[in-house]
């Protein structure tokens, strides 16, 4: 008995679905009424919200390099901090 | 790889679906006792609440590493990659018999283990394994705790057996196609296993089981110590190479994309086997006994390891942003709202995924050779794994585990508002624990300490107090404890839940560059193994014979000898494995 | 093999921080002159420590103008000495550890500072430190050593040159008798 | 971006590890931030996710999450 009572087999059927050869047409009964994904989904569902197909030529992740840029200057700036002000700026150290 | 049937798992595999049902089972028990051991043992040393005494503690710490590092996440591990190898070769495994034989073995080492370990909570029954998960000789366990490892590592072999069968029966009917990327990732993963568990059985079963039963007098501690740091730090890449996979192959299509590169996902799997095990030494570097240049040597190896974590990190966040435009996601950060929040199994990968992160970072700190000195064995340790394998991994399974545990019951999620509010609490109490741990590591803090107090001095933090921090360690484990709660009724009630015809959706969409694009010899697992060992081979070849030699010979208590091993010798392995290393870097 | 060119950014970048990250440690080494716990302490039997001309009786030896060699031994659960008597060095001295363990393996951290070593039975951690300033440090075992893991520590004094030298005296008299 | 109880939940969460650095940052500007001053920052933080979550929250679905 599950909490989640989506109708079964209609709303959980993928409405979009791709392969290598590209997209592949949803059929009739398993398409949602609206382009919003169903409020009651299971898990694993989130290709019920596809709204268009992204091929591998049409897809730049911008916004990727935009996340791993921040994470990268992140790392940096904590690295200088920990090793030179953390690390070398205490006290007793094992010296040669 | 993808067969879009209608059927699920189950259906399709019933056999195959119970052994990976009854590995579950083992992992989440493990996981209940561990998180509670882990329950007391927060309220213990930050002295909130105390209900054992100071000398158990280390028996529920050792319950609680034994359990969940090794027992949880290799459970989790062997159902995840059963299941992994019959849905992606699309076949059953070979012997039905075989795989119980396996599963039954392995349960066995473990039950054998934990009696030892909890004999320890029982003072007349004189069975104890007081020895924490990393069992550093000369502390002793009783023999059975490292016969149980033993069955268990032996178990572990014969369950890659099983999937290296698989894959040699379908490599009959599939002459000349790639590797199915999960059946890819399974076996290069259980290869580096193969090659790091030498080290353990070495250790336990020439050294460690003869000492404990009392056929030979003593053993070299500094000897065992390398070899299970081996093997122990491969292991860290064991617990994340699931986790890895689901990031590669599952965690796009819960973005509601496809996985951005196939090829690059193989050349990560590829680094990993060759960088996880000639890096053990990098948990050595205070270690007396071993040169400074082995110490370089592994970190070098380490910091290149870096690299395909890196490369994970972003193959993963682009394949979830090729999700979110899917789902109409736009702009620099707004495609961030798009994605699927409200699936658990989403939001808990992504919030393992923000967490690794993190945990990177202090990775890095610790594997920097120098820098140890600063947070060497204080909390600052546990602050970092409760992040990576107690996040990345741990949390990523349980993420997981929304999406699969249906496809083996046929039955749907019991409740996914709970699932999604117990994957939030994990990373609001490993937020707070495992920060104010990184702090107070800082000021100097211990790891395994049952007092949260000295007599002699006070720990002193720049910002804020000691307590402070205390309090927020005791809070957030508190939180993860009640999330793992959650997590197991849920998955209790899922698993009675009634059958249903489509209880997950489980299709796996192609990736969007895929495998044809690159080169064959990526499929060449044999050549790989070999490099593999042979960089295994420079790495500990040197500092073993040295250990051996000085540390007065295989079994210790010998008289030292004077160390033989000439600097010139020294710096010629250093540009040696340096060159291998830039080898390496440039294939990849 | 096809790599998207972002991607290609990003593995340079990742090389970069790598070849950086070992960059610094090397600088630590050659230019801060931060020495790592190696194998030059060498090797000791554990099991006859009382009959070693150093660890037999631990403890701090002037070996020249504000040069001295300090012995630890470790044991469940105590530093010998450190714990029932304070380790004592003087202010502006160069200090060389030697650190090893009797029975199983110990941890030996100075509180809140870099000087932080493993002790291991059969082997000798040597290291070297420089105190400055007079003070008082926290000692503790930090790798669990027994069930009374929790209560091994001590304490390390860094004493003014004249109150250390009257100590010293006193010590080596005590010593002769 | 819509506002659901997901999304309200993930911003929360993500809120809690800023909430605990922010009294880092403050120190290094030597700004000694309470604790407690912290948690109301926080509680405001969430306050105001609420008020927003009232104002354009999910208006458009029945079911809720």
């Amino acid at each position: 008995m599950a909490v989640d009572s989506t109708a079964e087999g209609s709303a959980a059927s993928p409405a979009l679905r791709a392969d290598g050869s590209g997209g592949v047409p949803a059929d009739a009964a398993t398409q949602n009424s609206s382009s919003e994904p169903p409020v009651d989904s299971i898990v694993g569902t989130a290709d019920d919200g596809i709204v268009r197909q992204i091929d591998h030529d049409d897809f730049d992740p911008v916004g990727t390099l935009v996340l791993v840029l921040i994470y990268m200057v992140i790392l940096l700036s904590m690295w200088v901090f920990m090793y030179f002000i953390e690390f070398l700026g205490r006290g007793l150290t094992v010296v040669g | 790889m993808a067969t879009a049937s209608q059927r699920t798992f189950v259906d399709r595999f019933p056999d195959e679906a119970a052994v990976v049902k009854a590995n579950f089972l083992v992992a989440f028990v493990a996981l209940g006792i561990g998180a509670f051991f882990g329950l007391v043992q927060t309220l213990h040393r930050t002295n909130i609440v105390r209900v054992i005494d100071s000398a158990d503690y280390y028996t529920m710490l050792t319950g609680h590493g034994v359990l969940l590092a090794i027992v949880f996440t290799i459970f989790f591990l062997c159902g995840f990659f059963h299941w992994a190898i019959a849905r992606s070769l699309d076949r059953p495994a070979e012997s039905k018999l075989f795989s119980w034989a396996w599963f039954g073995l392995m349960t066995t080492g473990s039950a054998l283990a934990a009696i030892a370990i909890l004999g320890g909570l029982v003072p007349n029954l004189g069975i104890s394994a007081d020895v924490l998960f990393t069992f550093y000789a000369p502390l002793q366990a009783h023999p059975i705790f490292y016969i149980g490892l033993a069955m268990f590592i032996v178990a572990t072999w014969l369950a890659g057996a099983d999937w290296f069968l698989s894959y040699r029966v379908w490599r009959k009917d599939h002459e000349g196609e790639r590797i199915p990327l999960q059946t890819f990732m399974v076996l290069t993963t259980m290869i580096m296993w193969y090659i790091a568990t030498i080290g353990v059985a070495v250790s336990v079963v020439f050294f460690l089981i003869p000492w404990s039963l009392g056929l030979i007098p003593s053993v070299n501690p500094l000897l065992t110590r390398t070899l299970f740091w081996y093997f122990a730090h491969p292991i860290v890449y064991f617990w994340l190479m699931p986790a890895y996979m689901m990031w590669y192959t599952i965690l796009p299509k819960l973005s509601g994309g496809r996985l951005f590169s196939d090829p690059l996902a193989r050349v990560v799997f590829l680094l990993f086997l060759l960088l996880s095990t000639p890096v053990g030494i990098h948990h050595q570097y205070l270690d007396p006994g071993i040169a400074e240049g082995f110490k370089f040597i592994a970190m070098t190896n380490t910091m290149f390891l870096l690299l395909p974590s890196l490369l994970t990190a972003f193959t993963a966040v682009a394949s979830m942003e090729h999700g979110a435009r899917q789902r109409g996601g736009e702009g620099y950060f707004r495609w961030l709202g798009a994605l699927p929040w409200r699936d658990p199994a989403f939001t808990g990968m992504a919030f393992a995924g923000i967490l690794f992160a993190a945990g990177g970072f202090s990775g890095m700190i610790n594997a920097g050779m120098n820098i140890n000195y600063l947070i060497h064995n204080t909390l600052w340790v546990p602050g970092h794994f409760h992040l990576t394998v107690g996040t990345a991994v741990a949390l990523t399974m349980m993420a997981g585990s929304y999406w699969l545990v249906p496809q083996l019951t046929g039955t749907k999620l019991y409740s996914r508002p709970i699932g999604l509010l117990q994957v939030t609490m994990w990373f609001i109490g490993m937020v707070f624990m495992s920060n104010a741990m990184h702090r107070a590591g800082l000021a100097g803090i211990p790891r395994r300490t049952a007092e949260p107090q000295y007599q002699n001095f006070d720990f002193v933090t720049p910002i804020g107090s000691i307590f402070e921090l205390r309090v927020q360690i005791a809070l957030g484990g508190t939180l993860l404890f009640l999330s793992v709660v959650l997590f197991l009724f849920n998955m209790l009630l899922t698993s009675l839940g009634e059958e249903s015809d489509r209880p997950v959706d489980e299709y796996l969409p192609a990736p969007l560059s895929g495998a044809e694009g690159s080169p064959r010899i990526l499929d060449n697992l044999t050549m790989w193994t070999g490099i593999a060992v042979l960089l295994v081979i420079l790495a500990y070849t040197l500092p073993v014979a040295a250990i051996i030699q000085n540390g007065g010979g295989l079994f210790g208590g010998g008289l030292p000898v004077p160390a033989t091993i000439s600097a010139g010798l020294d710096l010629a392995t250093t540009a040696l494995t340096g060159a291998v290393n830039t080898l390496v870097g440039v294939i990849a | 093999m096809e790599i998207h060119a972002y991607e290609k950014l990003w593995l340079a970048l990742a090389l970069v921080l790598i070849v950086g990250f070992i960059g610094t440690i090397t600088y630590g080494a050659a230019g801060a002159g931060i020495d790592m716990i190696d194998d030059k302490g060498g090797t000791v039997d554990p099991t006859t420590l009382d009959d070693h001309p150093k660890f037999g009786d631990p403890g701090i030896e002037k070996t020249g103008e504000n040069q001295y060699d300090v012995y630890v031994v470790t044991r469940q659960f105590v530093f010998e000495p450190g714990t029932t008597q304070p380790i004592r060095v003087p202010e502006g001295s160069t200090v060389t550890f030697h650190v090893t363990a009797a029975d199983v393996i110990h941890g030996f951290e100075v509180v809140g500072t870099n000087a932080n070593t493993m002790a291991i039975p059969g082997q000798v951690a040597e290291f070297t430190v420089e105190f400055d300033e007079p003070g008082e440090y926290g000692l503790l075992c930090n790798e669990y050593c027994g069930s009374g893991h929790h209560v091994m520590e001590g304490k390390l004094v860094v004493m003014e040159q004249s109150e250390f030298d009257s100590w010293y005296e006193q010590q080596q008299q005590e010593e002769e008798n | 971006m819509r506002l659901t109880k997901a999304t309200s939940l993930i911003i929360i969460a993500i809120s809690v590890p800023i909430a605990i650095e922010l009294r880092t940052v403050a120190g290094f500007f030597n700004i000694e931030l309470p604790l407690i001053a912290v948690a109301i920052i926080e509680f405001l933080f969430l306050g105001l996710m609420f008020v927003l979550y009232g104002l354009y929250g999910e208006k458009d679905n029945s079911v809720s999450p």
